[in-house]
């Protein structure tokens, strides 16, 4: 298991490094200019200028080299000053927006409490409702609650977020003013009553994108009940004289989540990238609406750094998948 | 043998017109009977295709949408950019069944072309994935020497962020395919290629899977004792063994592609908006929901309902193909 | 209207104090109303306005730094952090208009609790026109020579040649000044790395920074130290940015959760709607300079040519050369229809490239207001220009009349484009539309085939404007040596490619001219000189469209400036 | 006993082995082998049939596999028909394989289920002849007549077949190239006893009727000895005994061979009720790691200390008889004299 | 055996039918039989011929759908577990009839490791505590044959070998100390040697705790050695029961006497070609209403098309349901 595990991560650091290539050789393409949103009256000299000091001048391997040094070293660096006050990073150069002239970083870490508050409860709302759904439709195969929720799960999964969104809004905010159209990156919750506000302000967007994890999930889940159910074993169970709810909810839902707990695993990254459209409908700015401002904004280390974020992110949970799989069956032996 | 009490053993083998039952092995056989016509698998695929009614609906709408969009622009021959200006922002009538749009272009004519195009790209990137990700699935489970490197390289794909990705590829490069192909060409050969290239893994990896288990199973070994070399091996029976996990990813891939490409239109990535797609049809309705309702209820119910109708189809084709189910 | 007003009026704004100007604003104590919540879809990536010169980065801005002078809702100048506003009448501008003498107020103190003197005016300049800063506002010094301290509040700025219209510097919201004890480690190449100063601006202005954060939100406290008593009513307020222009306005209009919102450009019909059926918000215009427009490029674009299209060397273009297609084509455009269609109230027909101020605009064009397909026809088909092989294109001189038609992308540009698209249809003009990405069109890549300024189509559309009051440096654009080409990288910005020697002439004249009136007149001529050539046929003259709740008060929209360029007097409404 | 007429050997297979390497560690080294097939030397006579008995996971099917070339070998030779296959490319093997055929245990898994029984039937002619329409068919209808297939059936599919017969169908298609030789890989585990029968007997007919030489691979010693010549006895890689039929089921010399005989439960209780078992204890090693020595030495009722540290040679102990096991070591094979101790050739088989 | 004890479990005219979608499959026909206290009845038959269908039926372990008890009584401890509730048939289930599979390998949950295996039935009927039963299942896991058991409760299925897992989920059948043990082709997975190993188990199991069972195989040589009684069973029903070394010593029916003679044997006279029963066994579309294998007899005649044979006894506790008698035609 050890062995395995140290293996994935060895592999996974060439992936990483072709995949950080990949990103940056394909930015490196890009035909916008970081310059389009500074109004006509600027004059070219000046743009030139200010495109050199974004180092657009040098050649493009001292750029890349640039990066991973910035990416892999300064930026671990910064963490640990932020962290124990140290002063190791002082005076490095950090990966900076173009857009912002910020520290990248600075911005990731600044969006990641609407992504995870919003995006990651709707990824646990979902779970928790697929979960029961996809176990009741498996075990009630065919009945209504099955077709039922098999039509739900379809629809959620039919239905484009910016439709469903939007369509949410218009109901819950505008006519019925229940909930906030916009949401507020700044609330703090610090009592009850701030507390109601966060949830108010998150009830649309979690729903809406709970929907379509709910979907996947139950489906899945269903799939992989249904799998177990016709195994031996639970013939064993039952004739071992167990009630339905332990031959259920113990045998065949502990061997059926085996690889549901993977998926749910592999679908944690997607989190952080899959929401772009709901950020957008709900103005949760979060990750998602970082990256497609700075795709707009053509401000490419931010655009580099954000997608291997999500890169690393899904090797990153890969791994996890794998290694869960191993804890979860015994059967797996990794050596 | 063993004696499984298997519910789903004892069916199969209970077919009225399967010769188990009333044509018993050696019996002397009745001489100069006509030879049965071939009765392909498919049929029994059918078959159980038909009992599942969530399916059968499912393609049946989705063959009326095909027709619809294929041959509804000769029947409704509005132009769907022609400017009625008169009849902007209007509702439901005669003129104009579906209303009309901001500028007063016909919404059912719009629909329609919208439709074609996203049919369009449904059913290529759709095709271009599948192609793809059977090729690398056969190979890699066909071939030991390939499955690492080809696995990896998938298992790379499987790791870059898709959606960013895709909203990145698009932003590269869509000028530059508009230019030199020409403005409608290139973008819809982007998008499909973007949404090709970046939805075969799953594909992949299935079919590796299967291709996998085939090659375990004996009648490849059999013909390898035939002295089958690998190119027929494949042809004849790899392929044609992998088809069902295939069809039930097509299935997937289109109601994939459809809904990826109106996310794409959304952003503002997408066709632009002189070239009507449902999801751009839907961005561009949004702004109207409050007035003209309409707007996006024709275009999100036809991107709703293709994808529901295709995924239960494939709903309905993974339990026909599926052995196991298929008879019960 | 206000011909003498408009500059010469300076003086008499000075006596018109910003606290007077709102007499019936209500009083009270700093921070008494709460909370404004101000809603822009796009979000700011920074509060210097020097190192982005995005509107949202400019106006967001606003709210902390300040400039000398700044442009009211009608053009007219309003002293700010001056005292007064010179003229040569008061002895502040030179006779030689060579140098210009600021004064500022007593008693201004940055937000810090330290005081505003000149030398932070000093720095401003020094910062912002240092090579290797990058800084987006330099062409506000352009032809400034010095900028000295003379003493603590009085700012002295030289310029190089005589200059006309001498308030660019420090003027508008364009041209703030920063504090130099805050900025004085990120002059040039460094100014990029200060954020914590880019971020969190120290300021004279009504509001301070409270927390920014990039892309998303801004929230922002009541200056304590700033110089009007019991300003501003509100103790906060939230700029928030992003989303789109609809949700900005139904979060204003419909669910009141926000005050204001900027920048409405949505269908007029939806516009209307909102206002209605939420009774909540009231919507404000205004227009500045701003003009959609066609440029029909002068120059032959064909692909054939290789590397020479669109340029000099390729020679004039086949037919858009001629003013008659060219007028033909402006004539066949119903221009109120694009505005009912696109633009709602925050838009009107306009003849011209140079529509206001109003001394400057030009009747001399107004026969395209109207619509006249017919005429147009007429027109063309008197000068011989007709369909001579029967497949509805007109021929000119054998060419048939096919025009490539490509703008940003854009909703609102893409219908207009499809309306345009049908009307020279009925013409016999047969158009191409295409649309490329904002970022690449006005991107500049020198590399990139689609950017504006390369023009490889016989059409473009967009819309240009000029920052401030004063037309001399727009006008310029369309000198013969400003049109671009490879040996300049393709930058300049006579885009239509429009030459002409009595026009260079006039740019020349213009540039020796103080008189305002006499300005005007020349401006006027140049305007007309375009607008007959036809390589330019102007559509809209677009303003701005905001909202802002019925319970907000004091809002004077504006396009010469930040448009909350007041907000210091905003105030919540008893409602 | 012996024949004055040696019969020609068909197959000669010397010191076989088919080893799968084991990947294990972060850098996927190879770490060891499974030794499926560990050194086994065997020969088959021209119209025999050697049966090859063992219990699962002893490397009997893979050892069958093998010797078709199924596989690349690790090490020995393969001598068919007087050709050494062992190390032929496939592109050489493709001209051998109509030698040689195979017919499969699972009579369900060796049939493409999307190919028409005549389809299976006809792809060795598709292979390796070049065949008119006709001609094609006309063959495919002979070999389903020889295997007792309805001609009508040809155009169905094979799920549409009970057991016995797709294994007819699996017959027919191993015998449409007129081969010398076959593999019968377990070729009735799969059926229902009262398909068995038919089965074996369909092959023992065919046999007579083509002249074929079978390796009858199986873990059912009672229809080993109902159709083999002679059988072998693998255990864990090895073959442990090889011996004429007749004289292998009387007097087993091998203990694993004894005890596999005596496990064997006969349908007659008196018979049952008299017979001595021999209960094995233990399970088999894993054929990663086998034991030292002789690799029976840890389930052996006969265990002696040499058993745990020499693997017994595999010879000829008595004519025709050949064993590995301690037990017989110099002594006894001295009792046979006119066995040559320098050959590993088995003698001739035993015809009734 | 004695001949005279009152059954511990008897069944009477059971009748299950599975519904698929080409009509009903009738898999069980009136099946009869008792088992007596501390006997060994096997039941042969081959794959489809009903003999799992019908102890699976017993005691309510088919799905449903699409299998369906139609009719029938099989009374056990004075009830009939036909018409007993959920709840009461549980408890006899696991806690009074014990089970034993055909495929260690799957029989067993992979992902829970067999000491908690063995205790879920010995907590669940028996109400011990945890300490209890796991005292409970070495002791068990002692029984049946696996050295160092208090280790081993910790290990999961795949760690055992098949024999092993057999003899584990003997343990589990065992566990409450069931008055019947059904063992559904227990061996039919294992090796030989293996298969001698369970045999000898079981014989000395029965000895030391008495309990009736049931021994379902296709393997007429396991029955010989090990059953008291025999019952075969052919088409969904019952053709021939009888004390074994009747049944073997005299096959009455010809099913029976076929089957017998199509098997060749590993000791004693070598046939010289296998006898062989044509054709296959039927699938039942309908209920029965003529001999279920008059296809495949040499001695049909007439009668047997038109009626289907009931069991009748011909002495020696011997019943055999078919109209030849052997004794006509020799």
């Amino acid at each position: 298991m050890l062995n395995y595990t140290l293996r994935r991560l060895l592999i996974s650091v060439p992936t990483l490094l072709i995949i950080s290539l990949a990103i940056f050789l394909l930015l490196e393409l890009a035909p916008g200019d970081p310059m389009a949103q500074v109004p006509l009256t600027v004059p070219p000299e000046v743009k030139q200028k200010m495109r050199e000091a974004l180092g657009l001048g040098e050649p493009v391997p001292v750029r890349y080299w640039k990066w991973l040094v910035q990416f892999f070293w300064i930026e671990p660096l910064n963490m640990i000053d932020n962290i124990f006050g140290t002063a190791f990073a002082a005076g490095e150069q950090r990966v900076l927006s173009w857009q912002t002239r910020s520290p990248v970083m600075d911005l990731v870490l600044q969006r990641m409490p609407q992504t995870l508050w919003v995006v990651g409860m709707s990824y646990i709302v979902g779970v928790a409702i697929a979960l029961p759904i996809g176990i009741y439709s498996a075990y009630k195969q065919y009945s209504v609650f099955d077709q039922a929720g098999t039509f739900v799960s379809m629809i959620g999964y039919s239905v484009p977020p910016f439709f469903s969104g939007v369509l949410v809004i218009v109901i819950f905010s505008v006519q019925l003013g229940w909930f906030p159209s916009i949401y507020d990156t700044t609330h703090r919750v610090v009592d009850w009553d701030t507390f109601v506000v966060q949830l108010q302000q998150m009830v649309m967007p979690v729903m809406v994108l709970a929907l379509q994890t709910t979907a996947q999930i139950s489906r899945f889940m269903r799939a992989s009940m249904l799998d177990n159910l016709n195994q031996d074993y639970v013939r064993t169970a039952r004739a071992k004289g167990m009630t339905e709810q332990v031959v259920v909810m113990k045998h065949v839902l502990r061997n059926s989540m085996i690889p549901v707990v993977t998926v749910i695993a592999l679908g944690v990254p997607g989190i952080f990238g899959g929401a772009i459209i709901t950020e957008q409908v709900f103005k949760v700015n979060g990750i998602g609406q970082l990256l497609i401002t700075a795709i707009q904004a053509n401000d490419l280390p931010l655009v580099q750094t954000l997608t291997f974020i999500f890169a690393v992110l899904i090797v990153a949970f890969n791994l996890i998948a794998d290694i869960l799989y191993g804890i979860l069956d015994p059967r797996i032996r990794y050596d | 043998m063993t004696d499984r009490p298997h519910p789903e053993d004892v069916p199969v083998a209970g077919d009225e017109t399967a010769p188990v039952i009333h044509n018993p092995v050696g019996a002397a056989q009745p001489v100069g009977r006509a030879i049965r016509p071939p009765r392909s698998q498919w049929w029994d695929v059918w078959d159980q295709f038909k009992t599942h009614k969530g399916a059968l609906m499912g393609a049946a709408f989705f063959v009326f949408i095909l027709v619809a969009v294929a041959i509804g622009p000769l029947l409704w021959t509005i132009d769907p950019t022609y400017i009625d200006i008169r009849a902007r922002n209007t509702g439901p009538s005669l003129a104009h069944p579906f209303g009309a749009d901001q500028l007063g272009r016909d919404m059912l004519a719009r629909m329609l072309e919208g439709g074609r195009t996203s049919m369009a790209v449904g059913l290529t990137a759709m095709a271009l994935a599948l192609g793809l990700g059977t090729l690398v699935g056969v190979l890699a489970g066909y071939f030991r020497s390939l499955d690492g490197p080809l696995m990896r390289f998938t298992d790379l794909f499987l790791a870059l962020p898709l959606l960013p990705l895709l909203l990145v590829m698009v932003m590269l490069f869509r000028d530059s395919l508009r230019s030199a192909i020409g403005p409608e060409t290139g973008i819809f050969l982007l998008i499909v290629i973007g949404i090709g290239i970046t939805s075969w893994m799953p594909t992949a990896r299935i079919v590796r899977g299967d291709v996998l288990a085939l090659k375990e199973r004996e009648f490849v070994l059999a013909a390898r004792s035939i002295g089958t070399p690998s190119r027929r091996m494949i042809t004849r029976h790899i392929l044609p063994n992998v088809l069902s996990p295939i069809m039930v990813s097509a299935t997937l891939g289109i109601a994939n592609a459809i809904i990826t490409e109106s996310a794409l239109s959304f952003l503002g990535l997408g066709f632009p908006s002189d070239y009507p797609t449902w999801g751009s049809l839907l961005r561009d309705g949004t702004d109207y929901l409050q007035q003209h309702p309409e707007r996006v209820l024709w275009p999100g119910l036809a991107i709703s309902l293709t994808v529901l109708s295709v995924n239960y189809m494939g709903d309905g084709l993974r339990d026909a193909l599926d052995p196991r189910i298929r008879g019960r | 209207m206000k011909l003498k007003t408009l500059l010469m009026g300076a003086a008499a704004a000075t006596a018109l104090s910003p606290a007077m100007a709102l007499a019936e604003a209500h009083e009270g104590e700093r921070g008494r109303d709460g909370q404004l919540n101000i809603i822009y879809w796009q979000a700011p990536s920074t509060l210097n306005p020097f190192l982005s010169g995005g509107t949202k980065e400019v106006e967001s801005a606003s709210l902390v730094i300040e400039p000398l002078v700044r442009f009211d809702e009608n053009g007219e100048m309003v002293p700010w952090l001056a005292e007064s506003i010179p003229t040569v009448e008061n002895g502040g501008v030179s006779e030689d208009l060579t140098t210009i003498t600021w004064t500022l107020k007593e008693g201004v103190m940055w937000s810090d609790g330290t005081p505003l003197t000149a030398e932070d005016a000093v720095f401003t300049w020094e910062y912002c026109t240092h090579p290797e800063g990058g800084c987006a506002q330099a062409s506000y010094f352009d032809g400034v020579s010095s900028v000295e301290a003379m003493d603590d509040r009085t700012i002295k700025v030289t310029f190089n040649a005589p200059k006309p219209f001498p308030y660019t510097a420090f003027v508008g919201s364009e041209s703030p000044i920063i504090q130099k004890a805050q900025f004085a480690d990120c002059l040039g190449a460094r100014a990029p790395e200060c954020t914590d100063a880019n971020f969190g601006p120290i300021g004279t202005g009504p509001y301070k920074v409270a927390e920014f954060r990039p892309n998303d939100v801004i929230t922002f406290e009541a200056n304590e130290m700033f110089r009007e008593e019991g300003k501003p009513a509100f103790a906060t307020v939230t700029f928030k940015g992003g989303g789109d222009a609809t949700a900005a306005m139904r979060a204003v209009c419909e669910t009141g959760e926000f005050d204001y919102a900027w920048n409405l450009q949505i269908d007029p019909t939806v516009r209307a709607d909102m206002i209605e059926s939420g009774g909540m918000c009231t919507e404000v215009v205004a227009f500045g300079t701003s003009v959609e427009r066609l440029h029909l490029n002068q120059t032959n674009p064909s692909a054939d040519l290789g590397e020479a299209r669109s340029t000099v060397e390729a020679g004039p273009h086949p037919f858009l050369t001629d003013p008659i297609v060219g007028q033909a084509m402006s004539m066949a455009i119903d221009r109120q229809l694009l505005v009912d269609i696109g633009y709602g109230s925050g838009g009107t027909v306009t003849c011209n490239v140079l529509p206001a101020p109003p001394a400057y605009a030009s009747t001399a064009n107004d026969d395209c207001k109207v619509q006249d397909i017919e005429g147009a026809k007429a027109l063309l088909d008197e000068n011989g220009i007709v369909d001579s092989d029967g497949d509805g294109i007109r021929e000119y001189e054998g060419t048939p009349l096919k025009v490539l038609y490509q703008t940003s992308t854009n909703a609102v540009r893409q219908d207009t484009q499809a309306l345009i698209k049908q009307w020279w249809t009925e013409l016999g003009i047969e158009a191409e539309l295409r649309n490329i990405d904002a970022s690449v069109f006005f991107g500049g890549d020198p590399s990139s085939p689609d950017t504006f300024q390369k023009f490889y189509a016989d059409i473009e559309m967009y819309t240009n404007n000029f920052a401030g009051v004063d037309p001399e440096a727009y006008m310029a654009n369309w000198r013969c040596d400003e049109i671009p080409g490879p040996g300049t990288q393709w930058q300049g910005s006579n885009i239509q490619r429009f030459c002409m020697e009595e026009y260079d002439a006039l740019v020349d004249q213009m540039a020796q001219t103080a008189g305002l009136e006499a300005r005007a007149e020349i401006a006027k001529q140049m305007n007309d000189m375009i607008m007959q050539s036809y390589s330019i046929i102007p559509l809209i003259h677009r303003g701005g469209v905001s909202a802002h709740a019925n319970s907000l008060g004091g809002v004077r929209m504006n396009d010469w400036d930040s448009e909350i360029w007041n907000a210091k007097d905003w105030y919540r409404t008893g409602e | 006993m012996l024949d004055a007429t040696p019969r020609k050997k068909l197959v000669e297979v010397r010191d076989l082995k088919m080893h799968f390497p084991i990947f294990a560690g972060i850098l996927r080294r190879r770490v060891g082998e499974v030794k499926a097939v560990d050194g086994v030397t065997f020969d088959i006579y021209e119209g025999e049939t050697l049966g090859l008995v063992g219990e699962s996971g002893c490397g009997k099917s893979t050892c069958g596999r093998a010797v078709l070339r199924l596989y690349e070998v690790t090490e020995g030779s393969i001598t068919i028909d007087g050709t050494d296959i062992a190390d032929w490319s496939p592109e050489e093997l493709r001209k051998m394989r109509p030698t040689m055929q195979m017919v499969f245990q699972d009579p369900q898994a060796s049939l493409n289920p999307r190919m028409t029984v005549a389809n299976i039937i006809g792809e060795p002619l598709d292979e390796h002849r070049a065949l008119s329409k006709k001609e094609r068919l006309d063959r495919i209808y002979e070999l389903m007549d020889h295997v007792g297939l309805n001609r009508d059936f040809a155009n169905r599919y094979p799920h549409e077949f009970s057991g016995g017969q797709r294994q007819r169908i699996g017959i027919a298609r191993a015998l449409a190239l007129n081969p010398k030789f076959i593999v019968c890989d377990e070729p009735i585990a799969a059926l229902d006893v009262s398909i068995q029968a038919q089965v074996v007997n369909l092959l023992e007919d065919l046999q007579n009727e083509f002249g074929l030489t079978y390796l009858f691979i199986s873990h059912d010693l009672s229809m080993v000895r109902h159709i083999a010549t002679r059988v072998a006895v693998m255990y864990l890689g090895k073959i442990a005994e090889l011996a004429p039929r007749e004289a292998l089921y009387d007097e087993p010399l091998h203990p694993y061979t004894q005890a596999l005989l005596s496990a064997v439960p006969e349908p007659d209780p008196a018979l049952e009720a008299k017979t001595e078992r021999i209960i094995l204890k233990g399970d088999v090693p894993s054929p990663s790691n086998p034991p030292r020595g002789c690799n029976f030495c840890t389930r052996c009722p006969q265990v002696m200390d040499v058993c745990r540290e020499v693997d017994p040679e595999f010879r000829e102990v008595r004519p025709g008889r050949y064993v590995a096991c301690h037990l017989y070591a110099d002594t006894k094979s001295a009792a046979a004299p006119n066995a040559a101790r320098s050959t590993r050739q088995p003698s001739e088989p035993l015809r009734e | 055996m004695p001949d005279g004890a009152a059954p511990v479990l008897d069944v009477r005219d059971l009748k299950t039918v599975f519904l698929t979608r080409s009509g009903e499959v009738h898999a069980v026909n009136s099946v009869s039989f008792d088992v007596r206290p501390g006997e060994l009845l096997g039941v042969v038959g081959e794959s489809g011929s009903g003999k799992s269908v019908t102890m699976m039926s017993l005691i309510g372990l088919l799905p449903s759908p699409p299998a369906e008890v139609r009719e029938g009584q099989v009374l056990f401890g004075g009830r009939d577990l036909l018409s007993v509730d959920a709840d009461t048939l549980r408890h006899i289930r696991g806690g009074r009839i014990g089970f034993v599979f055909q495929d260690p390998m799957t029989s067993l949950n992979p992902v829970f490791n067999v000491g908690f295996q063995i205790m879920e039935p010995l907590r669940t009927h028996m109400g011990l505590g945890k300490k209890a039963a796991r005292d409970r299942a070495v002791e068990l896991l002692e029984l049946v044959g696996i050295p160092d058991a208090r280790r081993r409760l910790g290990d999961y299925p795949h760690q055992f070998s098949g024999g092993m897992r057999q003899r584990v989920m003997i343990a589990i059948a065992l566990a409450c100390d069931p008055e019947v043990l059904i063992a559904d082709e227990p061996t039919t997975a294992l090796d030989v040697t293996i298969q001698a190993q369970i045999l000898e188990l079981v014989k000395e199991l029965r000895e030391k705790l008495g309990m009736a069972i049931v021994w379902i195989t296709h393997d007429l040589g396991v029955i010989a050695g090990i059953a008291d009684r025999v019952m075969v069973m052919y088409g969904g029903q019952v053709v021939e029961q009888a004390p074994v070394r009747e049944l073997f010593g005299n096959p009455r029916h010809p099913y029976t006497r076929a089957l017998l003679k199509t098997v060749p044997h590993v000791r004693g006279e070598r046939a010289k070609r296998l006898e062989v029963i044509q054709g296959q066994p039927p699938i039942l579309g309908a209920p029965p209403d003529a001999c279920p294998f008059r296809d495949r007899c040499d001695h049909a005649f007439d009668r047997c098309a038109r009626e289907n044979p009931q069991r009748r006894p011909v002495g020696h506790g011997h019943d055999v349901a078919c109209f030849w008698d052997p004794a006509h035609d020799g």
